[in-house]
């Protein structure tokens, strides 16, 4: 394993604590998604760079990246509207 | 043929009850005909069984019934000797609660409810009985638990609610050391049936502590329905309950079963021989001895008569398991003929409490004064019952008293005789009083002047005869056996039948 | 119809229930125990009747139980007449009646039983019922003379219920009284001994005896002092062999604690205002005499030694004489008494003192033997002494009655025609009987001798002359109070039991304190659930990553 | 196997076509389809038990790239219980007219639900059920918010943290995958060695799995999630949903995990599992309101499930496993059960707190006493499934005398369920203050509520077969 690939995971995983760090501090229904998904960014960075780790591409990863980040998207937009609906029940 | 009836008729004895029970809460209020039906029909067909049973068991006859259940412990009902005497106790003072509670509940709401669950607690209880191991004992223990809840709180008044949370806190406790204590015993040695002379003697060397241990908390959670020292609190509680509930459970279903799994315990699964390695029973005779004692002069110092009746409950039910941990033959024929004993007594004195509440509101012993004027035949039959249980003979009480007595002397245990002089004493003094408010005191209102009392035309219609007639036959019943004692059919021959079963070489 | 032993109970209580019917059979009661003189006569076989308790067996088998069936009967059936007549207008009649006809029961079989269980199943029966005898009449007197004898009725009970256990358990199991004779412990002795001492009320175990008579109907009075004290006596002769270790070594103390009862009796008794309450401590003080009977019986143990005799014929003549006494009492105070009446009241009072010709001089006769014979008879002139006592008692207790004449207003008249008659026919009593059984007439010629006869009446006639000097002084005193200690002792018991400091376990749970901490830790968690989850989640990774 | 397949496609295609359709009596359609998928898993059941496990490769592809689906005896039982539960859920929602506002929504997600749920089941692969999980979730959150505007708080902090544990999930399958280059079960329990980044991994993948089973102490949001939903829904999250994690979670450990980690990750799941009874049960017991106090009994419950799972691995015994998985399927009866009889009866009185139970055997007998026979099978009350399982939890403790002290564990537990149950039960035979007569009104849907008490009730009787296929399977 190179050392830009060890940045790259180190990177990952910095990202995914970040996004933790977010999600733990932030009261904000928005905000705490926005973290969410960095820290989905963070892993999706990790599996890219895992599938980078041998001199053949490892097409399972990416088609589990693509898979994830349905399932992220999807998730996002069904949790803004759940964010935006509770968000008018305060007001 | 006849094996099939060997095998059916366990369990159509706990049926026979089961199944009006539950077609009963299908019943509206308005039903009241089609329910007495089907209690009455339940109650004599069970007699008939049970009766069939008795003539069966005692030519030698094996009753048995079983499904599979867990691994290695089978439910089995099956009849033997011992169970015999508990069933029989069951049904017929089942019988006179049934009638009884009929007239007493008479045009009170939620009677389906009562007696659904009032049929299901006696099958509980004979299946109790009837229960071939320790896991089907436990089953069925538990369900007794479950089964008589709705009877403690039926009221639903904030006091009967009280109360019946202080019964659960106590039973399921119980309840759940019973468990702890059957399946320690099945990690231990495995559940087979229950046989005379236990069948732990194989593993008391390589188990010591397991088996101590099982049976502390054994005896621990059967001593909450046993109403042990320690753990009988629940029981002057429970006295909130309608008094033919309270007549079942003080004299046949709750205290009866724990006590009964006493027995169970020491003689079909430790086995007398088991239990004088190990030495446990030393500290259950002390306990027993120690609520005896207590509980008499607990109910001393009440002044309600339920409460007077309950405390007495606690002490007398000691009597069988004193005699149970005496661990000798003698003093086995005493506790078993006490079970049987204390139950003719103390339901009578239950029903008479309750025919005094029910027809003069009577619930303090000070409103007793003179109530013999007024209410004679039942205060003939809470004279039967109080002076049996103080062991006046030739009142059934006396007989108890008798085989426990020389049987504490039989195992060397003369110290014990002195405790049931100090009860006898005890309940003398707790119970003689009421009887001299009864019949001597001056009635603080004349009967003739108290206009819901006024004195009836005939002696026999003082209250319902539904109260009336089910108290006066317990009465009867408590004093035949007393008397008759030495007849083939007493629960004394039958008690000396399954000591010489158990204590068989 | 046959008759045989196991109706004699059976009919009392047959009687009992055709009352509860129709009252009116109360007055025929007086016939229920008179089946027993047939018997008596006829002697038919024991019978076993293994039906029933342990052991139950019933029968005569020697003269006591013989005697003491005799006098039962014959107390019982006169006293019912007696009573049938005095409880005529009693509101609580029905009630008495049945304790009466119970207690009679009892008595009667306790008197045929051949067994213990038997024996002791009579005794309770008795003694309980006569509950309702002791406390029948209204009013406080009756109910603290009643607690304090069922407090002591229930103590006796229990300690024969363990001296009866303890008994069967040294005998090895063994039911009949003829297989008792192995030696007894001491301690089942002391509390056979305490049990039936309870109930025979000889010093120190008297002490509802004086409290109970005064309070009784006149009936209930005379067949306690007549029949139930002597079930006490039978009871300790029955259950306690004579002739082994621990009752030859009990012998001398059971004897000087007769001797000293009989004379502190009738110093207590002197001092009492009372006619019923002196005559009821001349029961306590005869019962010594039948006390130190059985106490020499125990050093002998001999079978047919004239003890048992003398201990049979002891009883009947003190039943016979000191009824006859109660019955005059209840006659003095409720009706007018002529000359003649009082005369007949001094009969058996004289017979009690030991009058020649009298039944009284026949056992005294008896027991002057007796007691020459044994060890004791350095005591044989305190027995002359006795009988001075004995005499002066029964003076007091006869002007006591002669007192009582004045509180009765005239228009009172005479006593009912039947009670007189059965009244009559006690009182007569002790000089008929002499004539009738064998043992006294084989007495009566002895005692004519004129050594003999001053022997027997220097007693009275110092008694008299005492008497006489006497009543002059009145005596008026305070010891009263100290002699009913038992009513002091019964009512400080009945406290010490109610008030009995024993703590009931409850247990509960103080969840107040905590259910403001709880619900801040509530508050603060739906708030802020996903900062604590998220936070939690990294922690326990983080630990466990460390942990491992 | 192919049975299986029809249990899990037909909820997915009945849910298609009342999505699509909207035919006039969809409740018919969702009946018959959980008839049918119900079917389906008995014979999966059957087929099971008649020629032992077996699995499918999807669209023919070779074992490390295969998405594989296994069908054990223990997942077959799985999709039998999801199949009975949905059904009766189902058909409590057509009957009982409280349910009425919610149908048109509530159809389609629940079936969505149902075939996520036995995808899961069938699934032997990693990311297979990172994605059913993910349905699951998402389904489950939806449903959530049926019930307004109320319970959107709730569903929000649901979704958050179910979004932020599946990216912890899915962050340890990432490394797993990078350690051994495989996502399937069978493959990496061959593979697998203890060294850090496996550990780490697994950790990640607990986490996330603990999250999502709402494991002591990561249940926070289950309380208040499940009691604001809507009753049947409550019913399904309860009884199923956060079952699913702890499949996974069982079998990564007792198959994936090697025992050098697997050994002391016990212990600490076995501890948390007690933290889980006591705290779970203690707020049962304290909370007013009536839901409330079913969902805390949940994360109680699911206590014994974890301390079945720890001791499992702890003491390396397979004979619990057979105990942990009748503790969620009886337990999963029961819940069904009381949510459906709580719901019934909150819905009734229109009061959440649990003194509004006053007078309830006459006005709704039927489902408390669905409550009480439910309860006694959560106590371990003889003879019930959740007996059976307590007994079959309890033995091994109770051979080894340093085992005792979890026994207590269990004593104390149990205390605790036998008094929330019974503070409800006892709410019910209070003489109420008005005087209130049975309504025939909701009759059905008690007595739907009272099936589920009744099956759990009946596992005892068959508790001979149950645990000859739980045998079966560790043979």
């Amino acid at each position: 394993m190179t050392l830009s690939l060890q940045l790259f995971l180190a990177t990952g995983g910095i990202l995914w604590l970040t996004g933790l760090y977010g999600l733990w501090r932030n009261s904000d229904p928005i905000r705490r998604i926005i973290s969410l998904n960095i820290m989905g960014s963070g892993v999706f960075l990790v599996m890219v760079t895992l599938a980078r780790r041998e001199t053949s591409t490892d097409p399972v990863l990416h088609a589990l990246v693509v898979t994830g980040l349905v399932v992220a998207v999807s998730a996002t937009a069904f949790a803004l509207r759940l964010a935006v609906a509770s968000q008018q029940e305060k007001r | 043929m006849m094996t099939d009836i060997q095998t059916i008729l366990p369990v159509a004895i706990v049926l026979s009850s089961l199944i009006p029970g539950l077609l009963i809460f299908s019943l509206k209020e308005s039903q009241h005909r089609l329910r007495i039906t089907l209690n009455l029909a339940g109650v004599f067909s069970k007699l008939l069984l049970v009766g069939w049973m008795l003539h069966g068991v005692s030519q030698g006859q094996q009753f048995s019934f079983s499904i599979t259940f867990l691994p290695g412990a089978d439910l089995i009902l099956q009849g033997d000797a011992l169970s015999l005497q508990f069933v029989a106790l069951s049904s017929v003072l089942w019988l006179a609660t049934t009638i009884y509670a009929i007239g007493y509940l008479e045009g009170s709401a939620f009677r389906s409810r009562f007696f659904g669950y009032f049929s299901l607690c006696v099958s509980a209880t004979v299946g109790l009985a009837l229960a071939g191991n320790l896991v089907t004992f436990l089953v069925f223990y538990e369900l007794l638990t479950l089964a008589t809840f709705p009877l403690v709180v039926h009221r639903g008044t904030d006091a009967a609610i009280r109360a019946g949370k202080v019964y659960l806190a106590y039973t399921v406790s119980g309840g759940v050391l019973v468990l702890m204590g059957v399946a320690l015993l099945h990690a231990l040695a495995g559940t087979p049936d229950f046989i005379p002379g236990g069948y732990l003697s194989p593993v008391v060397d390589q188990h010591q502590a397991g088996l101590t241990l099982a049976f502390v908390l054994m005896v621990l959670g059967l001593g909450v329905k046993a109403a042990l020292l320690p753990v009988h609190g629940w029981l002057p509680q429970a006295m909130v309950a309608p008094a033919p509930v309270s007549a079942l459970l003080h004299a046949v279903a709750v205290v009866k079963a724990g006590a009964f799994g006493i027995i169970r315990l020491v003689y079909d699964v430790y086995g007398i021989e088991t239990l004088s390695i190990l030495q446990l029973t030393q500290g259950l005779m002390i306990l027993a001895a120690a609520t005896i004692i207590y509980g008499s002069i607990r109910a001393l110092q009440q002044t309600e008569i339920k409460k007077r009746l309950a405390y007495s409950t606690v002490s007398q039910v000691s009597y069988i398991t004193l005699g149970v941990a005496m661990l000798g033959p003698i003093a086995a024929i005493g506790a078993l003929v006490h079970l049987v004993h204390q139950g003719l007594m103390k339901i009578t004195l239950f029903f008479c409490a309750g025919n005094f509440a029910e027809t003069l509101n009577i619930h303090h012993i000070r409103e007793m004064n003179g109530l013999g004027q007024r209410m004679p035949l039942t205060m003939a039959a809470f004279t039967v019952g109080a002076l049996g249980m103080i062991g006046v003979p030739p009142i059934a009480g006396f007989i108890s008293k008798w085989y426990l007595g020389l049987g504490a002397l039989e195992t060397g245990q003369p110290w014990i005789l002195w405790v049931f002089v100090g009860s006898g004493l005890l309940n003398a003094a707790y119970f003689l009083p009421l009887l001299y408010r009864g019949w001597f005191a001056k009635p603080a209102v004349e009967w003739a002047a108290h206009p819901q009392a006024r004195r009836p035309a005939s002696v026999w219609n003082e209250t319902h005869w539904m109260l009336l007639w089910p108290t006066l036959f317990t009465a009867l019943l408590a004093i035949v056996t007393g008397i008759l004692a030495g007849s083939d059919f007493s629960p004394l021959a039958w008690a000396q039948l399954i000591v010489a079963r158990e204590f068989a070489p | 119809m046959m008759l045989d032993w196991w109706h004699i109970p059976l009919i009392p209580l047959l009687f009992w229930l055709l009352m509860m019917r129709w009252p009116s059979v109360s007055n025929w009661i007086w016939l229920a125990p008179l089946p027993g003189l047939f018997l008596l006569w006829h002697g038919p076989a024991n019978i076993e009747l293994p039906m029933l308790w342990p052991g139950a067996a019933l029968g005569i088998d020697s003269p006591v139980n013989h005697y003491f069936l005799l006098l039962s009967i014959v107390l019982w059936s006169i006293a019912s007449l007696f009573a049938s007549v005095k409880q005529r207008n009693d509101v609580h009649r029905l009630r008495f009646w049945s304790f009466w006809l119970w207690s009679m029961t009892g008595n009667l079989l306790l008197v045929i039983a051949l067994d213990p269980a038997s024996f002791y199943v009579g005794f309770t029966l008795m003694s309980l019922a006569a509950y309702g005898l002791v406390a029948h009449q209204p009013g406080p007197l009756p109910r603290q003379a009643g607690r304090l004898y069922l407090q002591l009725a229930v103590l006796g009970e229990m300690l024969i219920y363990a001296g009866l256990i303890l008994r069967v358990h040294e005998t090895g199991g063994l039911l009949s009284f003829s297989d008792w004779q192995q030696p007894i412990g001491w301690l089942t002795a002391v509390c056979l001994l305490t049990g039936f001492g309870l109930k025979a009320g000889f010093w120190p175990l008297h002490l509802w005896l004086p409290l109970a008579h005064p309070v009784a109907p006149t009936a209930a009075s005379a067949v306690l002092s007549g029949a139930m004290l002597k079930a006490g006596i039978l009871g300790i002769w029955q259950f306690i062999p004579a002739d082994t270790p621990t009752t030859v070594a009990l012998g001398p103390v059971v004897f000087f604690i007769g001797l000293f009862g009989a004379f502190y009796a009738v110093v207590a008794g002197l001092l009492q205002q009372q006619a019923k309450t002196v005559l009821a401590f001349s029961s306590v003080s005869q019962m010594g005499y039948l006390l130190m009977i059985i106490a020499m019986f125990w050093m002998t143990g001999d079978a047919t030694s004239s003890l048992i005799i003398l201990l049979a014929m002891y009883g009947l003549h003190h039943a016979v004489a000191k009824a006859a006494l109660f019955m005059g009492a209840g006659l003095a105070s409720s009706r007018r008494l002529s000359p003649w009446h009082w005369g007949l009241m001094t009969l058996p009072a004289l017979a009690l003192a030991g009058l020649p010709l009298t039944t009284g001089a026949s056992v005294k006769y008896l027991f002057k033997d007796a007691v020459s014979d044994s060890m004791f008879a350095l005591s044989l002139p305190l027995l002359s002494i006795g009988s001075m006592a004995t005499a002066l008692l029964l003076i007091r207790a006869l002007l006591l009655m002669k007192q009582s004449q004045q509180n009765i207003s005239k228009n009172a008249g005479a006593p009912e025609a039947v009670a007189l008659s059965s009244w009559l026919v006690l009182s007569l009593a002790p000089i008929v009987i002499p004539l009738m059984v064998d043992e006294f007439r084989h007495q009566l010629t002895q005692t004519m001798q004129l050594q003999a006869l001053t022997g027997l009446l220097w007693p009275i006639i110092l008694a008299t002359v005492i008497a006489a000097i006497v009543s002059r002084l009145s005596l008026k005193t305070s010891f009263k109070a100290k002699l009913f200690a038992g009513r002091w002792l019964s009512l400080r018991l009945r406290y010490c039991l109610i008030h009995f400091p024993v703590p009931e376990w409850v247990i509960r749970l103080k969840l107040d304190g905590w259910r403001k901490v709880e619900r801040s830790i509530n508050k603060f968690s739906s708030v802020g659930t996903l900062p604590i989850t998220i936070g939690l989640t990294f922690l326990m990774m983080l630990s466990w990553t460390m942990l491992f | 196997m192919n049975a299986a397949l029809v249990s899990m496609v037909v909820p997915f295609f009945a849910a298609m076509l009342v999505l699509m359709w909207r035919p006039r009596q969809q409740s018919w359609l969702v009946i018959v389809a959980s008839i049918v998928s119900l079917l389906a898993a008995v014979m999966a059941l059957l087929s099971v038990i008649d020629s032992g496990p077996q699995s499918l490769n999807l669209g023919g592809w070779e074992s490390p790239l295969a998405i594989r689906f296994q069908l054990m005896p223990v997942n077959a039982l799985l999709i039998v219980t999801t199949a009975v539960i949905h059904l009766i859920v189902v058909c409590f929602a057509a009957s009982s007219h409280h349910c009425q506002p919610i149908k048109q929504a509530f159809w389609p997600l629940a079936l969505l639900l149902h075939g996520s749920l036995v995808a899961l089941w069938l699934s032997m692969d990693l990311f297979n059920w990172y994605v059913t999980l993910e349905l699951l979730g998402l389904a489950a959150v939806a449903l959530v918010t049926l019930a307004g505007q109320k319970a959107l708080r709730a569903a929000l902090d649901y979704l958050l943290l179910s979004l932020f544990a599946s990216l912890t999930y899915l962050l340890g399958v990432v490394m797993l995958y990078g350690q051994y280059g495989t996502l399937d079960i069978a493959l990496l329990a061959t593979l697998t060695e203890a060294d850090r980044v496996t550990q780490t991994a697994l950790l990640l993948i607990s986490a996330g799995l603990m999250l999502k089973a709402a494991l002591w102490p990561l249940h926070l949001w289950l309380p208040a999630a499940h009691s604001s939903a809507p009753t049947p829904v409550s019913a399904l999250l309860s009884a199923l949903v956060v079952k699913a994690p702890l499949f996974i979670l069982w079998l990564l450990w007792s198959r994936v995990a090697p025992s050098e980690l697997a050994v002391p990750m016990g212990f600490w799941l076995a501890l948390l599992g007690g933290g889980a009874l006591l705290i779970g049960g203690w707020s049962a017991c304290r909370t007013p309101h009536l839901k409330t106090l079913v969902a805390y009994s949940t994360v109680a419950q699911l206590g014994y499930g974890l301390l079945a799972l720890g001791l499992l691995l702890h003491w390396q015994l397979n004979d619990l496993q057979a105990a942990l998985w009748l503790f969620v399927v009886a337990h999963a009866m029961a819940k069904t059960s009381m949510f459906l009889a709580a719901g019934e009866i909150q819905a009734a009185t229109g009061k959440k707190r649990l003194n509004s139970l006053r007078g309830m055997t006459l006005t709704m007998p039927v489902a408390l006493f669905a409550f009480a026979v439910a309860g006694g099978s959560l106590i371990g009350l003889p003879p019930s499934g959740g007996f059976i399982a307590k007994w079959l939890l309890i033995q091994p403790m109770l051979i080894e005398p340093a085992y005792w002290p979890w026994a207590l564990l269990v004593i104390i537990a149990t205390l605790l369920s036998a008094a929330y149950v019974f503070r409800v039960v006892s709410q019910g035979f209070r003489q109420s203050s008005v005087s209130a007569t049975a309504s025939e009104h909701g009759k059905s849907a008690q007595w739907l509520a009272l099936l589920p008490a009744i099956l759990v009730w009946l596992m005892a009787l068959f508790s001979e077969p149950l645990l000859q296929l739980m045998d079966v399977f560790s043979a």
